[in-house]
């Protein structure tokens, strides 16, 4: 017997624990990690939601992307007044971090282009998903292009804050 | 497979192996014998030949330097790493994964950060954790969760969640979910280091009259001095080796060596010392500051 | 300083809405969201919101407070109802100003679609409101057991998410201590551009995910040394109790559905 | 550069329901170049104390002042910035902030961010490194493969790369070992004697405050119950343990000492050292005979 630190279990535990305090990171990044922009009148306030999740899914891979994106922001939507959005977000966000993982396991190249590419991908996802639950529940083709500008600035700035930390958090992890 | 089922479902915690067990009573609680550790992709040893036993209902402190192999030691006992070299029982148990369930509902552990043991959403839920893992009845259960609540003085506490608790509530929440397994051994790692003062005593004490209430064996790790001084033995590691083991007087004889392992001297020593320096007339080491005043009184003052 | 916010939605009173099985509730309010859509004209709206006004009452949870945490979505609601009274053209013009016209079906579909956005809100936050976030787990957790035969982690996914609530404040109040550790380093959170702004938040990220990650570590250990191995053979703590009740609010809900299907036009 | 807080009020969540009055009326005065040590139990205000020293928190009533600065509920402060730079905090576990890819770059983050030149900061790194008890070849390791002391020291380093003129530290050594505690402790004291820094200490341990303060502040449920000098405060130990507090071994040792032998010792004894010597004199003078 070798190898004698983790057991099956432990590993299972542990994987256990990290998606949920993703869950946990990715609901108090959306309601507390705030930045104001400059511009945009009192819609300037970008919530940083999507930063764990995108995290989760470089870091950790799809399927911890995936649990903390749905579980994570659907639970915000609940706690927050939003409750009518949960079931589409869980839906929509936590396939933006199953497939943001997915791109970043599985296509091979300089890390920085995949993950942009992964960002580009869940981005799209983001915006045509609420585009569409929208019109459900709003039941007008029109109103929901209002919420296009701040969906896509999200995911941007998420991307643009994650992108470069990713590859350092994955190192730092892999020594403590 | 599922031994934990036979023995698990305990009717009040004496199941068929205590009882076979109490045959063996006499021999120590657990036993060490060379055992070696390395974490993976290490160059040195984290444990280095480590021989020791504990003897049932013994209070034994385990000190060293930050880094000296304490908690990896600790981890061990619970069946959280396995050694490379060397033999290990445990409440008569050798440390094996076939029982490795079986060792931990009879040594439970406390560890440093109160916040970062602490599962359940509230207290009760907590405390009910372990014994839910070890799959003990509702009924048992409901009452063995009051009972240890009881022991730890938490019982107000029931639904409380953790963030309204303060740092030494909650390790005594933390205690009160190991007792709830009725364990032999209890295993504390730094549990109090990062408590205040009072919360540190609120710890110690509940302890330490589980440990005279129900006779068990208390392990407890620390940097705190004036603690291990009140244990029956010490055991000085030292990058992952014994490097001394006897009792606190006897340890504290070490004086000098003490410091140079990254340890302090107790108060009452170095009194003792400045004092002796001062044309006092002190014999050996004392312990308690009662001891020292006394003798201090009685062979300088009182003529 | 926020801490004890979070669980600010769930207001811990006494009332047969709070006291029914969450497993009721969360039946009661997916079958609701799927009644709302079955109104369509005067009569069953009036009968659903009627309905939902007694839920209200039921729940003795304040009105004013109920539609005070509904700011969020109030202006949303409002937009639609605008945009629904101009965009449809539909029976009899009422209101012609300059070029803008408002026809009789507008007003109708606006004030309509409105409502039920309204109500349907309005439902899922006393869901909230009405039941802690733990028995809200455990609801889940016991409604979804089917799904296990399909290899679904039930009871991996509720301790899970039970362990994520635990730390939710734990987690807040270290983001504000990382946030205040970098400020008193001269970190500045609200001013610069854009860019600036961005970059200052990777000294609070990294910290905070690795102090996540280290808890992780320390927390499946203690766990493990508890005696965690997995789902099987663990018995429950909390035990969840299915009363006449609990049956009465579920076929309370079906009656609606019936009364609504007969009448809608 | 003083510090004074004048009848300083504090609420978390003012104006919620989950308001709590953390401060009242809260006065005293830091001055320069003194070691001041903030005692009292666990959650009776000593963090919430001191992140008004730098404007992280603003009073809800009162007022603080920060050489010359008035920071009030009332007046909305520009530029903290500056009193930030004046007054730097080593926050409990201050490894907990490190983020940057290296040691020498985390410690240079806090005085660019004010403004200093990356030389000038890069110096700064340098000159700290050694005085924090580490080597140099620290700098260019990343701080996550460090041990938990050494983390905690890049971090000190950290805040002491500000320069500030102020210094305050909020339980510094909790979890290290005794040799660590005492590194770190007298490296403090060394900086505060150097070069005159105004220090403030927020401690558990009786013994740091009575060995290293020049003056105590006790606090209790969110006001300030004794204040006064080490000597003068510890001859009071009833008092302190109506606050939850105790007296440093030294002074229980005296207690006990003069509560069974009759006699009294000229005053409190602070250290072991001092203890010994004002026994020996007990002993020539009289109390031998
Ligand atoms: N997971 C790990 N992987 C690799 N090395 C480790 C790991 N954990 C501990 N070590 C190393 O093993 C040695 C013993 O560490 P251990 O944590 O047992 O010390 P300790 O005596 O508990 O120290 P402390 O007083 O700081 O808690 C140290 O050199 C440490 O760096
Ligand atoms: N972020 C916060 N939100 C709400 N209340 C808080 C917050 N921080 C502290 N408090 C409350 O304010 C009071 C004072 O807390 P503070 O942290 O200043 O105490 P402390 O003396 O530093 O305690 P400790 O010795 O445990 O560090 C406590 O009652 C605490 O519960
Ligand atoms: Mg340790
Ligand atoms: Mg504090």
């Amino acid at each position: 017997m070798d190898s004698t630190v983790s057991t099956a279990t432990s590993r299972k535990t542990k994987t256990l624990v990290i998606h949920a305090l993703f869950i946990t990171l990715t609901l108090v990044a959306t309601m507390f990690i705030n930045i104001r922009l400059p511009i945009m009148g009192n819609g300037g306030l970008i919530h940083l939601g999507n930063v764990p999740l995108l995290i989760a899914a470089f870091v950790y891979g799809k399927k911890a992307g995936a649990i903390a994106g749905a579980f994570g922001m659907a639970f915000f939507d609940i706690i927050s007044g939003w409750a009518a959005w949960a079931p589409f977000t869980f839906i929509i966000v936590g396939a933006m971090g199953y497939l943001a993982g997915l791109i970043a396991e599985k296509i091979p190249g300089k890390r920085v282009l995949v993950y942009a590419l992964a960002v580009a991908v869940a981005l799209i996802i983001k915006v045509v998903g609420y585009y569409f639950t929208e019109v459900i529940l709003y039941s007008n083709w029109i109103l929901p292009f209002g919420s296009i500008p701040g969906n896509v600035m999200q995911v941007l700035i998420a991307g643009i804050i994650v992108i470069p930390i990713a590859g350092r958090l994955k190192d730092i992890i892999g020594r403590i | 497979m599922r031994a934990f089922f036979v023995y698990g479902t305990l009717s009040e915690g004496i199941t068929l192996r205590d009882e076979e067990r109490g045959k063996f009573m006499k021999e120590p609680i657990i036993s060490i014998r060379h055992v070696y550790f390395r974490y993976p992709e290490q160059q040195s040893d984290a444990l280095h030949d480590i021989s020791l036993d504990v003897a049932q209902g013994e209070w034994l402190a385990i000190v060293g330097h930050n880094g000296s192999g304490k908690s990896t030691l600790a981890k061990m006992l619970n069946g959280l790493h396995y050694p490379r070299e060397g033999e290990v029982m445990i409440s008569g148990f050798p440390l094996k994964e076939e029982y490795v369930w079986e060792i931990r509902r009879r040594l439970g552990m406390v560890f440093q950060n109160p916040d970062n043991q602490f599962v359940g959403t509230t207290v009760q839920d907590d405390v009910a954790f372990g014994l839910e893992n070890n799959g003990v009845p509702h009924d048992i259960m409901v009452r063995r969760v009051e009972e240890s609540l009881q022991r730890v003085g938490m019982l107000d506490f029931l639904n409380q969640e953790p963030h309204h608790l303060s740092g030494g509530q909650k390790q005594r929440v933390a205690i009160a979910g190991v007792i709830a397994l009725q364990p032999d051994i209890i295993l504390l790692d730094e549990a109090t280091s990062m408590l205040d003062p009072l919360g540190r005593e609120e710890v110690l004490s509940t302890v330490r009259e589980l440990k005279e209430e129900q006779k068990l064996t208390v392990i407890s790790i620390t940097h705190d001095l004036e603690e291990a001084a009140r244990a029956d033995r010490i055991i000085v590691l030292n990058q992952g080796s014994v490097y001394h083991e006897g009792t606190p007087d006897d340890i504290f004889q070490m004086n000098k060596e003490l410091i140079q392992l990254g340890l302090d001297v107790p108060f009452p020593i170095k009194l003792g010392e400045a004092l002796r320096r001062q044309g006092f007339d002190i014999q050996g080491g004392h312990l308690t500051e009662e001891e020292l005043v006394r003798e201090l009184w009685t062979s300088n003052f009182k003529k | 300083m926020m801490e004890k916010m979070i669980f600010g939605r769930y207001l811990p009173l006494e009332s047969p809405i709070h006291q029914l099985d969450p497993r009721a509730k969360l039946l009661f309010t997916f079958g609701f969201v799927v009644v709302v859509f079955l109104a369509n004209n005067v009569v069953t709206y009036a009968t659903l919101a009627a309905f939902t006004l007694m839920l209200v009452y039921l729940s003795k949870i304040n009105l004013r407070f109920l539609l005070s945490g509904l700011k969020p979505v109030i202006w949303l609601i409002a937009f639609t109802f605008l945009l629904h009274i101009f965009l449809t053209r539909e029976g009899d013009v009422l209101v012609k100003v300059g070029f803008l016209e408002i026809y009789e079906g507008g007003l109708r579909q606006g004030f309509f679609i409105s409502l039920r956005f309204l109500l349907l809100i309005l439902v899922t936050s006393l869901l909230t409101l009405t039941t802690s976030p733990i028995s809200i787990t455990d609801g889940l957790e016991t409604l979804l057991q089917p799904f296990k035969k399909l290899k679904l982690p039930v009871h991996e996914l509720a301790l899970m998410m039970s362990i994520s609530l635990r730390f939710i404040p734990t987690l807040m109040d270290e983001t504000d201590k990382i946030i205040k550790a970098q400020a008193a380093r001269g970190a500045d959170f609200s001013s610069g551009p854009i860019k600036e702004r961005v970059k200052a938040v990777v000294p609070l990220l990294i910290p905070l995910f690795v102090s996540a990650f280290k808890r992780a570590e320390e927390l499946a250990i203690a766990m493990e040394a508890r005696g965690y191995r997995g789902g099987e053979g663990r018995t429950k703590y909390r035990l969840l109790h299915w009363r006449w009740k609990d049956t009465v609010a579920v076929c309370l809900l079906l009656l609606l559905a019936v009364v609504l299907w007969r009448l809608r036009s | 550069m003083d510090i004074q807080l004048q009848e300083v009020e504090y609420r978390y969540a003012a104006g919620t329901p989950f308001e709590r009055l953390a401060l009242k009326d809260v006065s005293f005065t830091i001055p320069e170049g003194r070691f001041v040590a903030i005692i009292g139990h666990t959650g009776s205000g000593k963090s919430t104390i001191i992140q008004h020293l730098n404007a992280l928190l603003r009073p809800t009533k009162g007022k603080v002042v920060i050489g010359g600065r008035v920071v009030s509920a009332d007046k909305k402060e520009k530029n903290l910035k500056e009193i930030r730079k004046k007054v730097g905090i080593v926050f409990q576990f201050p490894e907990h902030q490190l983020f940057e890819e290296t040691v020498e770059k985390d410690i240079m983050y806090g005085p660019m961010n004010f403004g200093v030149s990356e030389e000038e900061a890069r110096d700064r790194a340098r000159g700290l490194i050694e005085k924090v008890g580490l080597p140099d070849s620290v700098l260019e390791k990343s701080p996550f493969d460090l041990s938990g002391g050494q983390m905690r020291r890049v971090a000190i380093a950290g805040v002491l790369a500000m320069e500030p003129d102020v210094l305050v530290l909020d339980e510094p050594t909790a979890g290290l070992d005794p040799r660590g505690r005492k590194e770190i402790m007298d490296m403090f004291y060394a900086l505060h004697k150097e070069k005159g820094l105004s220090t403030v200490l927020v401690t558990h341990s009786m013994e740091d405050a009575a060995f290293y303060a020049d003056d105590m502040v006790v606090m209790h449920k969110g006001s300030v119950c004794m204040q006064g000098t080490p000597r003068e405060l510890f001859s009071r130990p009833e008092e302190l343990a109506s606050y939850g507090l105790s007296v440093p071994e030294v002074i229980r040792f005296q207690q006990k000492f003069e509560e069974l032998s009759g006699m009294k010792l000229a005053r409190p004894c602070l250290t072991i050292e001092e203890l010994a010597e004002e026994l020996s004199r007990l002993r020539d003078w009289g109390g031998g005979s």
